[in-house]
């Protein structure tokens, strides 16, 4: 025997429902659930400044190292691990110049997994963006 | 020994998903069978008991007041400790779920000898669950980034809010270290307390644990083993778009993931159910108009009492010598 | 074992003088048998209450021996009327699903703070029951079973609940401070009601119970008794006021019904009480009547089960119809009030023979009780004094320092807080607080509720009366309060006792004793004595000099 | 004990919101800030500092000034403080929490302040200047919680606190001293680099501070059962008597100094602040203001018959509490600097956002304010009637 | 005698503690940890009672002070424990357990020989007038028990209660 | 992985360090400026005389902040600049006097960061934002700084600009081989220590080079044969307020 207020436990469960539901419904109306980012990677080039595997997990971490080693030491060259070429420790002049399309690249990753670094307040695009 | 054994449980709930996340083979596993599990058992069996509370009716209206009733009008009525207005009943509910109003009463008023008042405060209780349990929120609300794509533009906000100070790369978020102190604090009163310890079941260790488990294990994989989270959330998307891609993490992540499922998976049958269970008590959520509007009980069966008449059938001539009057001489 | 001497540490350890460990106990509280011994229950129900009543299995029977006679397929029975009553109320459901056991009731409960028994405590009581519960009622207790808290029903589990249920006095402190606001009382009815269908009930609840199902009242007073009672009471008045009062019984047309707790027709404290009554209602010329047949306004079947308790309340709005009155007003009383706030009109009503009840002094009209057509004397006085149409002189309580004990269930059921203490500071001039944690909603209950007040459950009445002894005594001693008042017959009844073995010296009354001995009433004569025919202090003098001049 | 914060009259439900709104109002210019960056305050290349800074300055005055109620009570045993003395700490609790957030909205990057614990430098005052006022909020906080709690049970408050408010006393002079020492240590701003600022900033200290406890406390009497004791605030008028006097005359002697040498890089500053330079004499009528009314308060003041009389004294105090806010303020921040290095006179006044901001820290401030000493005012009447 | 007392009152609110310690194990452990740790006497009236009184007690035994000085401290805890689920010998037995806090806490003094002997009169003495407490103590519970049966009849004789 | 708990750690170590560090850096620091070590010192000569001959010139202002993408922010109030024309008499306010020679009154000299041996900016900054480096340039950590202008206050020169908006709306042509700044961090000219890093002169001087004036001159003060020794020792040269002690290093020949 339902009580009288089983309308409005009803009514609660479907909004935690809808609620909870969030992510399905939302995803399913942008149609974009199945979307994963393939990057454009630069034509015409074979190899990072370190391996691809390591670029995905630790770019920040090398592109602070490189901050402060040419900020605050001066060093302003650096010799990979894996392949051992020197490359000047500058995002806009040497990432910057094989990824020439920060949108197509960086930011297609980035806004995937929603998150907004603030290096490009300063940092500057390359002119290829346009 | 509760607590070894709820420990006991997590750890080896750890080293499943550890070894799940080695062998190939599990990734399937892990990845998609557990998940859908999880959350079949989450949303089913949380309906299925909600329901089977709304199912029982609410005989009486029995509202626990704790402030003076509404009688009088020159008398102040305590407008949402002993609320008489659904408005009221809103309000009490709202301070119980949104400010723990019941646990801030906790207060040890202390008289030592001499007559002299003393207020200790025993406000820990309050302030670690209100801490834990925001922070949880905003966690949850933050791990929406992988679970929609685009990433709405309020759960952007709340991280860029939490990591505001920026320490470190990626900054770190505030709410994962609020979590993980009011949870050590949670586990520690109640392995120091005796009577905590008395009564506290195994049951009671093992949310407690998981849930420091969980949160260890994703500040690892944010700041120290950090984690591939592009396919993460391939992973994620997949799941919710019930078209799962079992790339799957690592190590870590498939721990992490496990023991989420865990708890998804036995919250409907553990106490965490105080999440609905607190909307519904009832000694909560009715307004002390007791007296004013009837409240209908759905199985009010008569019930034969004494009537008047079989009384005085026994007592007439008494009531009579008495003087009392009678129905019939 | 080598002779120790008297000043080497091992002559003392030799046998142990008390047996002193210190160690938590090994198992845990699931595997301690509760332990009968003498004194620490309550003698059980005679058979013939319970076939007067139709209930199950009357026999002769004591706690104290090892078989309780209960029918061979007693684990069945309690185990349908489980189910049965998880089905009718979502209360005991909820409350069986969601404690977190975080504590915050845990040092709550007067029992547990008065006698240390860990299984006092509200969490623990409760676990009782949903050990019980987790482990037939639910998939993950039938799997896990002991290792999630489950119990297996057992005699000892049933010889417990027992033991542990007559030990609440359902005051619901603990229901204030739990966050979900789990409600022991409730736990605790409902396994009172599992219990009686295995007929094990206290006789002290019973006996009642078939008194008033018989004789309208728990004492078992017939009519021509009550009678002569209130008689009594009005040669008293005579004595003290010179009014002579007629107490209207059983009158047809009266506009209001007056019931109140037959515990002020006999007991001490009480009695003084009830005349209280007579003289307001004389003072104020009200019309009403009381009535030989409703004339129990508690119900003990709210101790025993839901069933029992329509059936004793369903005679009040029966006489009510009867006598044709407008409205009823009801005496101070807790768990009557209980009775009336929260279950009356659900069970036995809608009252529409009644109307919305009216002051037909101030003209006030109680909107709070619209439905159940049924108010309480201290808001009905209150009113009144709030509008001046009682002539007071608070002078006459002088002598008197008092004090408020918020009885429990009109507390935390209803919220009656302000009403008494207005009515109190109208007519006494030095009323005092107890401490803060004490009174209003965090009051502290005398112990002897829910169907304990008997004598033979003396020493944990007294345990559970500590708490509200020492803040009586905390008031004794820096206030010098000797008057302890209260709205509830139990109280009236149970405090004297714990007054007198906890704070010597403080007296027990009844508001509308103290309004009474403040009253100037119409017609009255110079008062010398107050209502327990004890000489005024300044009458004594008056007489002294009186003598001498 | 927080609950106690939580019960209160209408008229103080009413001061609450009309609070809580005001912070809302100073919030939402706040988000304009952080968004549009600092552009939309009144500041600029030559004067980089304005009002934040100045009610900062102000505002760690005012903390500092609690050791004017503690140092007698204390060390010298002045009991007619003693009802005074929980009021005093509670009020260098809220005004050090407001330096804090001065502070912090004044930031460029507000999200890198952690920066400055991260990279210790302690060759930086501002440093010091963190580190102190941090160490006096935790004091603070500590001695008014340890001894509020002994007080309101009646019992000695425990030994080891003692020596903990007598380091409390020399920190309150030492969060002063730094604060002046942020000014007068740059060799870039003649107007600053005099050694009089310290003692002149803990002088305008002492005036204002128990000038706002005087005004508070008579406002409290009016609206609470509150009674601060005719003693104490009579000695406290006395101590604002001397603090100014000692205040006015070290302005005239750096006045001199300044003028007398005619030395131009200092004679400008002053020559801005009084009469204008380049025709240009924003501050100028503040200025005379402040002085005029600091003078007319010190005469007031010398009367015992005005000082005592509680219809005049919350109007001197107040006279003195503006002087001192101009002069402190504005006055010393903002002719730091005009003329700038290379001698452009380019003015500065505050914004209406960032009027908003300030009056939203001070909001918040005072709802600190209130809490605090509601809760000791709630209890102290619990323990009256005990 | 002196060097004893000077030796105790040295240590007494160790004694004391110990003492109240020893009483509290006669609960349940976790009841105990309850008593020790819960300092408001409304909330605790049976643990802040004891820990009060055995500290008036262990004060006036080693003050020496006369028999009589004992009845009021005694009263209040035997008052409780003589409504609390203990036989006599259990509610009484607590004052022998000063015997044992006193020779605990004198341990470490009572290890040498030579130490002990001179101490053994004074420690005599000392044991003897604690008997003589316990004596005082167990009329105190007689009277209290006697209270409590008073009670009882008077409430069936006030016919409120029914017989049997 | 150990990079960033390196970064963790000296979060931890230095809020656990602040205790030590901070009494033994406080004596060194009162005790008097920090000493100018050796190794290469940059150091400018600027020729107000041929700047003055070409009359409304602007060829170092604007390569300067075309090469470092300094916004050009209309109002004066929040205007950025690390190069600019100044009046003789602002430069050098405690060496002008009513009676000097006409062509002095109304001079426009070149004005721009001192780099000085004693950067009274440095001193003050309270996250060590802005330091000076092995090779004398005092430089910013934009990623350092907080806004706090402590160091505007203290630069004796006003030779620091702050970023009081978002720069980029004002910037036509934005130089992708140096990043730009954002609101709420201050500038200043930094001897184009990158452009010295690829061993080219600074913008400024290449431009005044190229604008057939040749008023900047630009070498490494501690190597004595360098052009910039050679002319200092050959021609008297003026600083900008010598009084203060902060030792700037770029000179002017008057």
């Amino acid at each position: 025997m339902a009580s009288r207020d089983t309308g409005r436990i009803v009514v609660g469960l479907v909004i935690f429902l809808v609620l909870a539901s969030f992510p399905v419904w939302f995803s399913a109306t942008q149609g974009r659930s199945d979307y994963r980012p393939e990057l454009e990677y630069p034509a015409g080039e074979t190899k990072c400044v370190e391996s691809k595997e390591y670029m995905r997990t630790w770019h920040m971490d090398l592109l602070n190292q490189w901050r402060d080693s040419v900020v605050r030491k001066g060093v302003r060259t650096y010799t990979s691990d894996a392949h051992h070429t020197d490359y000047d420790m500058s995002l806009q002049n040497t990432c910057m110049k094989c990824h020439t399309n920060k949108a197509n690249f960086c930011d297609r990753c980035h806004d995937y997994v929603g998150v907004s670094p603030k290096c490009w307040e300063c940092h500057v695009e390359p002119r290829g963006a346009e | 020994m509760t607590a070894i054994l709820a420990l006991g449980a997590i750890l080896i709930l750890i080293l499943l998903a550890g070894f799940g996340s080695q062998v190939a083979g599990l990734q399937v596993v892990f990845g998609v069978a557990v998940p859908y599990a999880a959350i079949a058992l989450f949303l089913g069996g949380l309906v299925f008991k909600v329901m089977s509370w709304a199912r029982t009716p609410v005989p009486f209206r029995i509202p626990t007041t704790c402030g003076q009733q509404k009688t009088l009008d020159w008398i102040p009525s305590a407008r949402f400790d002993n609320p008489h207005t659904t408005l009221g009943v809103i309000g009490r509910m709202a301070l119980e779920v949104l400010f723990f109003r019941s646990l801030f009463r906790n207060t040890k008023v202390d008289i030592r000898p001499g007559g002299r008042i003393i207020h200790t405060p025993a406000k820990w209780l309050w302030a670690a669950a209100l801490a834990f349990h925001y922070s949880f929120l905003v966690i949850f609300i933050r791990h929406l980034r992988f679970f929609t794509e685009p990433v709405p533009g309020f759960v952007k906000a709340i991280q860029s809010v939490d990591s505001f100070f920026e320490i470190g790369v990626p900054s770190i978020f505030l709410t994962s270290f609020l979590l993980l102190g009011a949870l050590g604090f949670l586990l520690l009163r109640r392995l120091v307390s005796p009577q905590l310890r008395y009564i506290s079941l195994a049951n009671d260790y093992f949310p407690l644990f998981l849930l420091i488990a969980i949160g260890t294990t994703g500040v690892l994989m944010r700041h120290f083993q950090k984690t591939d989270i592009e396919t993460i959330k391939a992973v994620a998307m997949g799941i919710l778009s019930f078209s799962p891609v079992t790339a799957g993490g690592g190590a870590l992540f498939t721990i992490h993931f496990f023991l989420v499922c865990v708890l998804f998976a036995v919250f409907p049958y553990s106490k965490l159910m105080h999440m609905a269970g607190v909307f519904m008590s009832p000694t909560r959520n009715m307004a002390n108009t007791n007296r004013a509007k009837r409240h209908i009980n759905p199985w009010n069966h008569p019930v034969a009492f004494r009537t008047y008449e079989e009384y005085e059938d026994d007592f007439r001539d008494k009531m009579k010598a008495a003087g009392i009057p009678v129905e019939k001489e | 074992m080598a002779e120790h001497k008297p000043d080497q540490m091992e002559f003392y350890k030799q046998e142990e003088l008390q047996q002193i460990d210190l160690n938590p106990p090994k198992e845990g509280w699931q595997d301690q048998p509760a332990d009968f011994r003498p004194g620490s229950w309550i003698y059980p129900t005679k058979p013939k209450h319970l076939e007067s009543l139709g209930m199950p299995n009357p026999r002769e029977w004591s706690p104290a021996d090892e078989d309780w006679q209960l029918p061979e397929n007693w684990q069945e029975i309690i185990h349908k009327k489980f189910k049965e009553l998880l089905g009718k109320y979502r209360s005991f459901r909820i409350f069986m699903d969601t404690c977190v056991r975080c504590g915050a009731c845990a040092d709550k409960c007067h029992f547990f703070i008065g006698g240390g028994d860990p299984k006092n405590m509200p969490v623990l009581r409760a676990e009782l029951v949903r050990s019980i519960y987790r482990n037939d009622f639910t998939t993950v207790g039938k799997i896990l079973g002991r290792a999630c808290g489950g119990r297996k029903l057992t005699m000892d589990v049933i010889k417990e609940w027992f033991y542990y249920f007559y030990q609440c006095t359902e005051c619901r402190r603990c229901s204030v401070f739990c966050p979900y606001g789990i409600d022991t009382a409730e736990i605790t009815m409902m396994a009172r009601e599992m219990l009686h269908e295995l007929g094990l009930g206290v006789n002290w609840i019973m006996e009642p119970v078939a008194n008033c199902h018989r004789t309208g009242n728990h004492l078992g007073i017939q009519p021509h008794g009550l009678k002569d009672t209130l008689e009594f009471f009005c040669e008293d008045i005579e004595d003290v006021t010179g009014i002579h009062i007629d107490p209207p019984i059983n009158k047809k047309g009266a506009e209001v019904l007056f019931v109140t707790p037959s515990g002020d027709f006999l007991a001490d404290p009480g009695t003084f009480t009830c005349m209280g009554y007579m003289m307001l209602f004389e003072e104020i010329g009200l019309d009403y009547t009381w009535s030989t047949y409703a004339s129990e306004g508690g119900n003990f079947g709210l101790f025993t089960s839901a069933d029992v308790m329509k059936k004793l309340n369903a005679k009040i709005y029966a006489e009510a119809k009867r006598l044709g009155v407008k409205y009823i007003i009801g005496g101070e009383c807790g768990h009557m009030w209980r009775v009336l706030n929260q279950y009356m009109d659900t069970m036995n009503g809608p009252a529409d023979f009644l109307d919305v009840p009216k002051s037909p002094i101030t003209g006030t009209v109680f909107e709070n009780s619209r439905s159940t057509k049924m108010i309480h004397i201290t808001e009905f006085t209150a009113d009144l004094i709030k509008h001046g149409k009682l002539k007071l002189d608070p002078k006459m309580n002088d002598h008197v320092r008092v004090t408020f004990h918020d009885s429990c269930n009109p507390a935390r059921a209803m919220g009656l807080l302000e009403e008494p203490r207005y009515i109190i500071n109208s007519v006494c001039n030095n009323f005092h607080e107890m401490p803060e944690n004490t009174i209003r909603e965090q009051t502290f209950c005398c112990g002897g509720g829910a169907g304990l007040g008997t004598d033979e459950n003396m020493e944990m009445r007294l345990r559970g009366g500590m708490p509200r002894g020492t803040a009586v005594r905390h008031v004794q001693e820096k206030y010098d309060v000797n008057q302890l008042a209260c709205v509830c017959a139990i109280d009236r009844a149970t405090l004297v006792t714990v007054c007198d073995y906890w704070a010597p010296g403080v007296q027990v009354t009844g508001v509308h004793e103290l309004v009474a001995n403040a009253m100037v009433m119409k017609g009255q004569k110079e008062r010398t004595m107050n209502l327990r025919l004890e000489p005024l202090p300044g009458a004594e003098e008056k007489e002294a000099n009186d003598g001498e001049s | 004990m927080l609950e106690k914060a939580l019960k209160g009259s209408p008229r103080y439900w009413t001061w609450i919101s009309v609070l809580v709104l005001i912070i809302a109002a100073g919030f939402f210019a706040y988000w304009r800030q952080l968004n549009h960056g600092l552009e939309i305050t009144g500041l600029n290349r030559d004067v980089t500092w304005g009002l934040y800074i100045a009610q900062f300055t102000f505002m760690v005055g005012v903390a500092a000034s609690a050791v004017m109620v503690v140092l007698p009570y204390y060390l010298h045993n002045y009991k007619p403080f003693g009802r005074m003395v929980i009021l005093g700490e509670c009020l260098a609790i809220s005004a050090v929490i407001m330096c804090m957030l001065f502070i912090f909205v004044d930031m460029g990057q507000p999200s890198r302040v952690i920066n400055v614990i991260r990279f210790p430098s302690p060759n930086s005052l501002m440093f010091w200047d963190m580190m102190s006022l941090m160490g006096y909020l935790g004091l603070n906080v500590l001695i008014s919680l340890v001894v509020f709690t002994s007080e309101r049970n009646q019992v000695a408050p425990p030994h080891w606190i003692k020596p903990v408010i007598i380091l409390s006393i020399p920190w309150a002079v030492s969060i002063h001293t730094v604060t002046a020492f942020l000014y007068s240590g740059l060799e870039a701003r003649s107007f600053w680099l005099t050694a009089i600022l310290v003692p002149r900033f803990l002088a305008s200290a002492f005036a204002s501070g128990p000038s706002l406890l005087i005004i508070l406390s008579l406002l409290l009497r009016k609206f609470t059962k509150f009674d601060p004791g005719e003693e104490a605030l009579k000695k406290l008028s006395l101590i604002v008597t001397y603090a100014l006097s000692v205040n006015i005359f070290f302005v005239a002697v750096e006045l001199f100094t300044g003028l007398y040498s005619d030395i131009p890089e200092h004679v400008h500053h002053f020559q801005y602040l009084f009469v204008g330079l380049e025709g240009k004499s924003g501050l100028a009528p503040a200025m005379w203001l402040s002085v005029s009314l600091s003078l007319l308060s010190l005469v007031l003041l010398y009367f015992p018959r005005l000082r005592e009389n509680h219809k005049v004294l919350p109007f001197i105090c107040g006279a003195i509490i503006v002087a001192v806010w101009i002069e402190k303020g504005l006055g010393l921040v903002v002719a730091g600097f005009i003329p700038n290095p290379l001698g452009h006179v380019t003015e500065y006044f505050p914004s209406s956002w960032e009027t908003m901001v300030t009056i939203g820290v001070y909001g918040i401030g005072f709802l600190i304010l209130t809490g605090l000493w509601k809760i000791a005012l709630t209890v102290r009447e619990e323990i009256d009637a005990l | 005698m002196q060097v004893l007392a000077d030796l105790l009152r040295k240590n007494e609110a160790a004694l004391a503690d110990r003492w109240l310690e020893l009483i509290l194990a006669s609960y349940n452990p976790d009841t105990a940890g309850f008593f020790k740790q819960q300092k408001n006497r409304f909330a605790n009236p049976v643990g802040q009672t004891f820990a009060e009184q055995t500290r008036v007690v262990t004060e006036r035994l080693l003050a020496g002070e006369g028999i009589e000085a004992f009845q009021d401290p005694l009263h209040e805890i035997v008052r409780i424990r003589a409504i609390q689920e203990f036989t006599a010998a259990e509610a009484v037995g607590f004052v022998f357990l000063l015997k044992d806090a006193v020779r605990e806490t004198l341990a470490d003094s009572l290890r040498d020989e030579q130490a002990a002997r001179e101490l053994q009169a004074g420690l005599h003495e000392l044991e003897r007038r604690i008997d003589r407490i316990a004596l005082l103590t167990f009329d105190i519970f007689v009277s209290c028990r006697e209270r409590v049966y008073s009670l009882r009849l008077r409430e069936i004789r006030a016919g409120y209660v029914q017989p049997g | 992985m150990e990079k960033d708990r390196r970064d963790f750690l000296k979060l931890a170590g230095s809020v656990l360090g602040l205790g030590a560090t901070a009494p033994a850096a406080a004596l060194a620091s009162t005790g008097g400026r920090p000493v100018q070590e050796e190794g290469t010192h940059w150091a400018m000569v600027v020729d107000t005389r041929k700047c003055q001959a070409k009359e409304g010139c602007t060829a170092c202002t604007d390569a300067c902040h075309l090469a470092h993408n300094v916004p050009k922010i209309p109002e004066e109030a929040h205007e950025v600049k690390w190069i600019w024309k100044e009046k003789y008499p602002q430069a050098f306010p405690n060496q002008v006097h009513p009676y000097i020679e006409d062509s002095l009154r109304d001079r426009n000299v070149p004005v721009l960061c001192n780099h000085c041996e004693r950067p009274p900016c440095v001193r003050v900054c309270p996250t060590q934002a802005t330091f000076k480096d092995e090779q004398g340039i005092v430089t910013i950590d934009m990623h350092r700084c907080i806004g706090c202008r402590y160091c505007i206050a203290a630069c004796p020169y006003g030779s620091r600009s702050f970023n009081w908006k978002d720069p980029r709306p004002y910037l036509q042509d934005i130089q992708s081989d140096y990043p730009t700044r954002t609101k709420g961090v201050v500038e200043k000219c930094n001897f184009c220590e990158e452009r010295l890093a690829k061993g080219q002169i600074p913008a400024c001087v290449e431009a005044c080079v190229t604008a057939e004036c040749g008023a900047l001159l630009f070498g490494d003060l501690s190597d004595p044969e360098s052009e910039v020794s050679r002319l200092l020792r050959t021609t008297n040269t003026i600083r900008r307020k010598p009084n203060l002690g902060t030792a700037p290093s770029v000179f002017y020949i008057v």
